[in-house]
């Protein structure tokens, strides 16, 4: 299976918003954040179809989101994931001692991850503080 | 409520005329009563002490939007500052910029009762009420700025006195405000596409009114409504080399204008901190600059409808912080440091710029002897009145500094001999070296109390002693039939031995032992219906406003937990 | 039969408009629907409706399950775990109103507390920047009723602040603005292309990472002097031609975001934002704006202000106020192991944190007051429900451009729930008496 | 010159705040009485023989005073901090603000120093054998006036943030440093004799950045002016010089621009 490389940024989108205040507990939250947007030349590369789940790792962590199309594109070589916390599984946590964690800019690889799940928010977390993955 | 006797003082009242007699003082259920009126009191010993009503401070910078600018973006002036919290009193940080914990605490170490915040930008007024009651002990009011607002400009380029002063009072009830405050009439508007009005002739762009008729039309209006306060203006031009003339052109406007009110108040015009208005030459250079005090109080003498406070520079490292927008540009291109800019839609604007007054410049040693040489100049100190425009001369805890250059021509000598590094030039550019005058205790009680207490229309509650008024007592370790070494003034001036706010002791052997129960003063003036200005008013917020108009008015209890109104009826 | 609450004041975002109108059912308690508000906005008021809302606060047990406690048990559990701690931090604080932000300060001066508030991962770097370099600024109205060149650099007002184009920067016809969007001409600077670049005059596709070079072309743009081909992926020629359409305007406005705060070089690329502002006031007037997130972070930097002198990252431990970024900031505490106790109000850290950081939270006593189930409320020991700011209570919140509104309450909450002032208020009268001050 | 030795005896479980471990303190103390000093962790008040065994006497003065601690304070702050004169010795790491806001003496650490090591400073020498974190020798938060005096030199690595606001004084890093060198320069000198990844000299007014090895990444407003021969802390060769930031404000002295300048080493 190919694995590409790509400069990860997160950041708020509309449905993330709405999705975070209707409720981070429910399905909405995970269908807005638990994705990853990819331009379509990244969707040839990865030879994958839309809406299939992968598997984003960077040198902090790793995690299983659904990969769509981009839309706010076109930006090849870029991978968008809504901030969350899906996002803050791979972030640079790295601060350069200004308080704030590199959220933008973190090199990752995405591979396609058959038949695993993407976790819905709360189940996440707790299981990535329990250390389960 | 307790009762205090404050026995064997030296008493210095200007209202009650007393100068330094041994008058034993009575405070009862938060007020001066006669001694008679005791009947077991807690007895306060003053042997050896200075003991004078509260002091009054009538423009400082100590509450609201650009204050806290001030703060946040200047962490370096508070490093290794700090002062730990103890019982009762709180953490206290800064220095130019204090916190409000630290702002309250250090006026009433000093003796303050009441301090006046000197500009509120009307739309920030939640911002400024919500600093000024976290802001320990002292009393305060806050003063909206007018000078720069697009109603006053429309309604003055056809000198509308009546809708003017219509607005006013409706302006002031919605920022729960005391009076009118005028910063660079005209220019700070013009500062909103990057210019600025030099003179009171130069016409506001677009609006097309001037600076002059702004000044005097602010005044009718204020004497129209009869507030406590009369306008108080910062003319144009402040810290150009040459502005007197602007000062004196600015001062004009209220001649012949007469004080109408009920509350004592006998001027209609007080030009605040008069030092960066009093220039000479062309440029800062040592061989151009000068003072051009004497000129400028001479006319301030002869014209009993003015009062004044100095702006003394106390030559440290400060902050400067003010509505003229355009002179924090002018400054920061000046200096090179931070500079922060704030327009506020439709009323006006604000800047912030750290300074340092170093005493190894001309500028600065000049700029320090022509606030002094106001003071001394003065005729009647009933209408002159200390302040360091806090913080932009310098921060308001150097009062007793400013006392001590006042009141010792020894130390003024000291300091152009000792300290200052052009001190000769200094003496060849200004008046300082010809002055003689040392003012007294008694003169000083009338600029810090007595004086800017009839300023504001509060003379029926601060600034005397006499029965009847507010319980507000400062006593102060210092000897006047003993002492000698000026240092002792400024010692005890910093460092009240006791001070009774309203009635209780806050003060106790130099030390914080009460938060005090402050209150925020604000004028509720009456005026006759005025549909144009109601009109007006609402097609302004539906238009060009940001916020509705239903969410303008500071009403939430949380903003003034603790008014006292003074309520003005203008009705005709 | 309903009734219409108006001028209502939306506590989503820092845009904090204040012209909804919410449709109430007579008796008060339920909200019907929401007008003028974004779908962000309304959606909030709706959720707070929810049935399967928490009403009472949850203890966690051994077994990871959870347990409803009373609102005195939260209290004195809260109470002891900040009264035992030696260097609890305390973080949030954006979604809350000023009261509860000044009734919070007061508990960690008495605890010895490190405050923190939401700007530590939003527009922290940009409260650095402006230390060093100061800010020139101004209201939304000033916008709405003078500008004529608009950019947004790294940020994305279509999504994050959905009418902040319509109600002040880009669309409304304003004072000296009568010509509306059609007098405004329009830059946008971020590596997508995405909504808002979609309505813009000029879109510069920086490449990511390089704002800092970039904004430091545009000044050396502005004095003429030489440039390489190509900074930060855009061709010089672009570089001057923007320089001149910047410098050509009456009244100027940068708006950034998220893309330059979180972004390598961070505070130095607000900095240098900052400064290109500075320099475009030699020959015309220019403000510049940080796009502020939650809808009262900035009322807490300004609370902490007046208190203490420092915008966020106060350490209070030590009885007096200390502040440095990189050290008193909550992401560096965690992962240092410098505090041993943390208390989450009005935020959400589970979510927007750093896994890292979310992990040492697990590991630690902890609170977290919030209306929400979150991933936040998942981690700590106690989940504190409390009323909805800005929609179940009032209070005072600031603008994004520092401007305080009175926020409005709409209904009343669940039976018997507390607001965050008010439970706030029984931890400091609590922790009081456990220090027997 | 008297020598205290302090042997750590116990790891801090958070972080120890040791301000007073300096020989101004130390001065004129019995080892009694330094083992009473106050150190903090948090809100809360320990005495530095809690953590630390404490072996000699300081001396009659700072200068005559030598701190010697044996051992890794990996957790301990402020070691240094604000020291005017004397010595310390530091065997192990040390944590954040090592010779912070330091006026005189010396400091070595042959391990490893957190970040803000030398802030500020206007005198004196601090040596780190191992790596320095960030902000070495940067001015403090909202501060113009960073770096005025003294020089800072690491063995290994340094991290992002060196210099920021430097106005006088040296910093010479033997390896490689990361992002934002000598942002705000207004004076003084720094020397990488690693590579450098970027942003390097930004909104530079003047002073000194040598670099021997290669930048990533070149600011724009940096502008090639010639090449020199040149001798630079003992180290010989052709670099090439660049002035700028041509973006920023320059003064004028002698009716001649001052810039920033730039070395790279060919």
């Amino acid at each position: 299976m190919p694995k590409i490389k790509l400069n990860l940024i997160t950041g708020r989108t509309i449905q993330q918003g709405v999705a975070m205040e209707g409720g981070k507990e429910k399905p909405a939250y995970t269908t807005a954040c638990g994705i990853i947007e990819l331009d379509p030349e990244d969707f040839k590369k990865l030879g994958a179809y839309r809406n299939t789940n992968v598997r984003v790792t960077s040198e902090y962590g790793s995690v299983v989101v659904k990969a769509v199309d981009a839309t706010q594109g076109p930006h090849p070589g870029l991978g968008w994931i809504p901030m969350g916390p899906w996002a803050n599984m791979v972030v640079n946590p790295n601060t350069y001692s200004t308080g704030m964690p590199t959220f933008k800019g973190t090199p990752v690889e995405v591979e396609v991850a058959k038949g695993e799940p993407v976790w819905d928010s709360l189940t996440l977390v707790t299981k990535a503080c329990r250390g389960e993955i | 409520m307790a009762e205090y006797l404050i026995k064997n003082g030296f008493v210095y009242d200007p209202v009650l005329g007393i100068k330094g007699d041994k008058v034993d003082v009575a405070v009862k259920d938060g007020k001066m009563v006669e001694t008679s009126a005791l009947s077991n009191p807690a007895e306060i010993d003053a042997s050896g002490m200075t003991v004078m009503a509260g002091a009054v401070d009538i423009h400082a910078h100590v509450a609201g939007p650009k204050v806290c600018v001030g703060r946040n973006f200047r962490p370096e002036e508070k490093l290794f500052r700090a002062k730990p919290m103890a019982g009762i009193k709180r953490m206290e940080g800064g220095f130019s910029v204090p916190t409000v914990l630290k702002t309250g605490y250090d006026y009433a170490r000093m003796g303050f009762g009441f301090v006046m915040e000197a500009a509120m930008p009307p739309l920030y007024a939640r911002h400024v009420h919500e600093e000024i009651r976290d802001t320990p002990i002292i009393d305060e009011a806050a003063l909206p700025v007018f000078g720069n607002n697009w109603f006053v400009l429309e309604y003055l380029k056809n000198h509308e006195i009546e809708n003017t002063a219509a607005y006013i009072a409706w302006l002031l009830r919605m920022t729960r405000g005391f009076g009118v405050k005028n910063v660079n009439p005209g220019g700070t508007e013009a500062w909103g596409w990057g210019l600025n009005c030099p003179t009171v002739n130069d016409p506001v762009p677009y609006f097309d009114v001037t600076p002059a008729q702004i000044i005097r039309g602010l005044i009718e209006a204020n004497e129209y409504l009869g507030l406590p306060h009369c306008m108080h203006v910062h003319s144009n031009s402040l810290g150009e080399p040459g502005n007197f003339t602007v000062t004196l052109d600015t001062l004009k406007q209220a001649e012949g204008i007469k004080a109408r009110n009920a509350f004592g108040r006998q001027q209609v015009l007080h030009h605040t901190h008069l030092q960066f208005h009093s220039y000479g030459g062309e440029s800062y250079a040592s061989k151009s600059f000068e003072s051009k005090s004497k000129e400028v109080i001479d006319y301030v003498n002869k014209q009993d409808n003015i009062t004044f406070d100095l702006g003394v520079v106390t030559l440290d490292e400060t902050t400067t912080m003010t509505a003229d927008g355009p002179f924090e540009h002018h400054l920061t291109e000046l200096n090179h440091l931070k500079w922060v800019n704030t327009d506020v839609e439709l009323e006006t604007a604000a800047g912030v710029v750290p300074y340092i007054y170093s005493p190894k410049t001309f500028i600065a040693g000049a700029q320090w002897a022509i606030g002094l040489e106001l003071g001394l100049f003065a005729k009647d100190p009933m209408r002159t009145f200390v302040t360091t425009d806090h913080p932009n001369a310098g921060p308001f805890i150097r009062y007793p500094r400013v006392y001590k250059w006042l009141m010792s021509k020894a130390a003024r000598e000291d300091m152009l001999d000792n300290v200052l590094k052009y001190g000769n030039t200094v003496r060849d550019r200004c008046y300082i070296g010809e002055i003689d005058r040392e003012i007294t205790l008694f003169e000083l009680a009338q600029m810090t109390r007595a004086g800017p207490a009839k300023a504001l229309g509060l003379e029926a509650m601060f600034g005397s002693l006499k029965p009847g008024m507010e319980g507000d007592v400062a006593v102060y370790p210092y000897n006047p039939e003993t002492s000698e070494d000026p240092e002792d003034i400024e010692l005890a001036f910093s460092n009240a031995q006791y001070l009774i706010k309203g009635g209780e002791i806050v003060v106790k052997e130099g030390q914080i032992v009460s938060n005090g129960n402050k209150r925020t003063f604000w004028v509720n003036c009456k005026v006759d219906e005025n549909p144009q200005v109601e009109r007006d008013i609402a097609e302004k917020f539906k238009r060009y406003y940001s916020v509705n108009q239903g969410n303008y008015e500071v009403y939430a209890h949380h903003y003034v937990p603790n008014p006292y109104v003074i309520e003005v009826d203008a009705t005709q | 039969m309903a009734k219409m609450v108006t001028d209502v004041i939306c506590p989503f975002c820092g845009t904090l408009c204040d012209d909804l109108e919410v449709s109430v059912s007579d008796d008060g308690t339920k909200i019907l629907d929401v007008y003028n508000a974004c779908a962000i906005g309304a959606e909030k008021f709706l959720h707070s409706q929810a049935k399967d809302r928490v009403t009472r606060p949850r203890m966690k047990q051994e077994d990871g399950s959870w347990k409803e406690v009373s609102y005195d048990e939260a209290v004195e559990y809260a109470a002891k775990m900040l009264a035992d701690s030696r260097k609890p931090l305390m973080y949030g604080w954006s979604s809350t109103n000023c009261e509860a932000q000044a009734a919070g300060t007061e508990l960690g001066e008495i605890v010895g507390a490190v405050m923190d508030n939401t700007a530590t991962v939003c527009h922290g770097t940009t409260l650095i920047a402006v230390q060093d370099v100061g800010v020139p600024s101004c209201t939304l109205g000033e916008i709405l009723n003078r500008a004529d060149r608009i950019v947004f650099w790294g940020c994305n007002p279509a999504h994050a602040h959905p009418r902040h184009m319509s109600r002040y920067s880009i669309f409304p016809r304003g004072f000296f603005t009568g010509k509306g969007a059609k007098g405004r001409k329009m830059v946008v600077v971020d590596p997508r292309v995405t909504d808002t670049a979609k309505t813009a005059d000029i879109h510069l596709q920086i490449e990511q990472g390089r704002d800092f070079e970039l904004l430091t072309a545009f000044r050396v743009a502005f004095k003429g002097e030489w440039l390489p081909d190509f900074v930060a992926g855009i061709p010089k020629k672009t570089i001057y031609e923007v320089a001149d359409t910047m410098k050509s305007g009456r009244f100027g406005i940068l708006f950034f975001g998220m893309g330059v705060t979180q972004s390598l070089s961070k505070n130095h690329n607000i900095d240098q934002a900052i400064c290109v502002t500075r320099d475009l006031n030699e020959y015309t007037k220019w403000n510049i704006m940080p796009m502020r997130g939650h809808y009262n972070v900035t009322g807490s930097g300004q609370v902490w202000g007046w208190l203490h002198g420092f915008p966020y990252a106060l350490d209070l431990s030590r009885g007096f106020a200390r502040y440095n970024p990189g050290d008193t900031t909550s992401n560096d505490l965690l992962v240092r192991d410098e505090v041993d106790a943390v208390f989450v109000i009005g935020s959400d850290p589970g979510a927007h944190f750093p896994n890292r950081s979310v992990k040492k939270i697990w590991d630690l006593p902890s609170v977290c007051m919030d209306p929400h189930l979150t991933p936040t409320t998942a981690v700590c020991k106690l989940h504190v429900p409390v009323a909805f700011v800005g929609v179940e209570t009032g209070g005072c919140a600031y603008r994004m451009d520092n401007v305080p509104i009175e926020c409005r309450k709409v209904v009343d909450p669940p039976e018997g729930m507390l607001t965050d002032l008010e439970f706030l208020e029984r931890v400091v009268a609590r922790v009081k008496e456990m220090k027997g001050a | 010159m008297a020598t205290v030795t302090l042997t750590p005896t116990k790891v801090p479980d958070l972080r120890l705040e040791a301000d007073n471990i300096k020989p101004d303190v130390f001065a004129g103390k019995k080892a009694a009485e330094i083992a009473d000093l106050h150190v903090f962790i948090g809100n809360t008040q320990y005495m530095l023989g809690e953590f630390f065994e404490v072996a000699g006497d300081g001396g009659a003065s700072a200068a005559e005073t030598t701190i010697v601690i044996d051992g890794d304070v990996s957790r301990v702050k402020y070691i240094g901090m604000k020291m005017t004169d004397g010595t310390v010795l530091v065997k192990g790491n040390a944590d954040m603000y090592v010779g912070a806001w330091m006026e005189g003496g010396t400091i070595t650490v042959n391990g490893d120093a957190d970040a803000f090591a030398g802030m500020g400073m206007t005198g004196g020498e601090i040596n780190v054998a191992g790596n320095a974190g960030n902000y070495l020798g940067a001015a403090y938060r909202g501060d113009w006036r960073g770096m005025q005096g003294g020089v800072i030199r690491v063995g290994g690595n340094a991290g992002s943030d060196i210099g920021t606001f430097m106005r006088g004084g040296e910093i010479i890093v033997n390896g490689n440093v990361d992002v934002h060198v000598g942002t705000h320069q207004e004076g003084g000198t720094i020397i990488v004799k690693g590579d450098a990844k970027s942003k390097v000299g930004g909104q530079m007014v003047e002073g000194e950045i040598y670099v021997f090895g290669d930048i990533e990444v070149m600011m724009p407003g940096f502008q090639h002016v010639e090449d020199a021969d040149l001798e630079v802390d003992g180290v010989s060769g052709r670099f090439a010089c660049y002035k700028g930031d041509m973006g920023e404000r320059h003064p004028r002295r002698k009716g001649e621009t001052i810039y920033g300048k730039l070395y790279l080493k060919y």
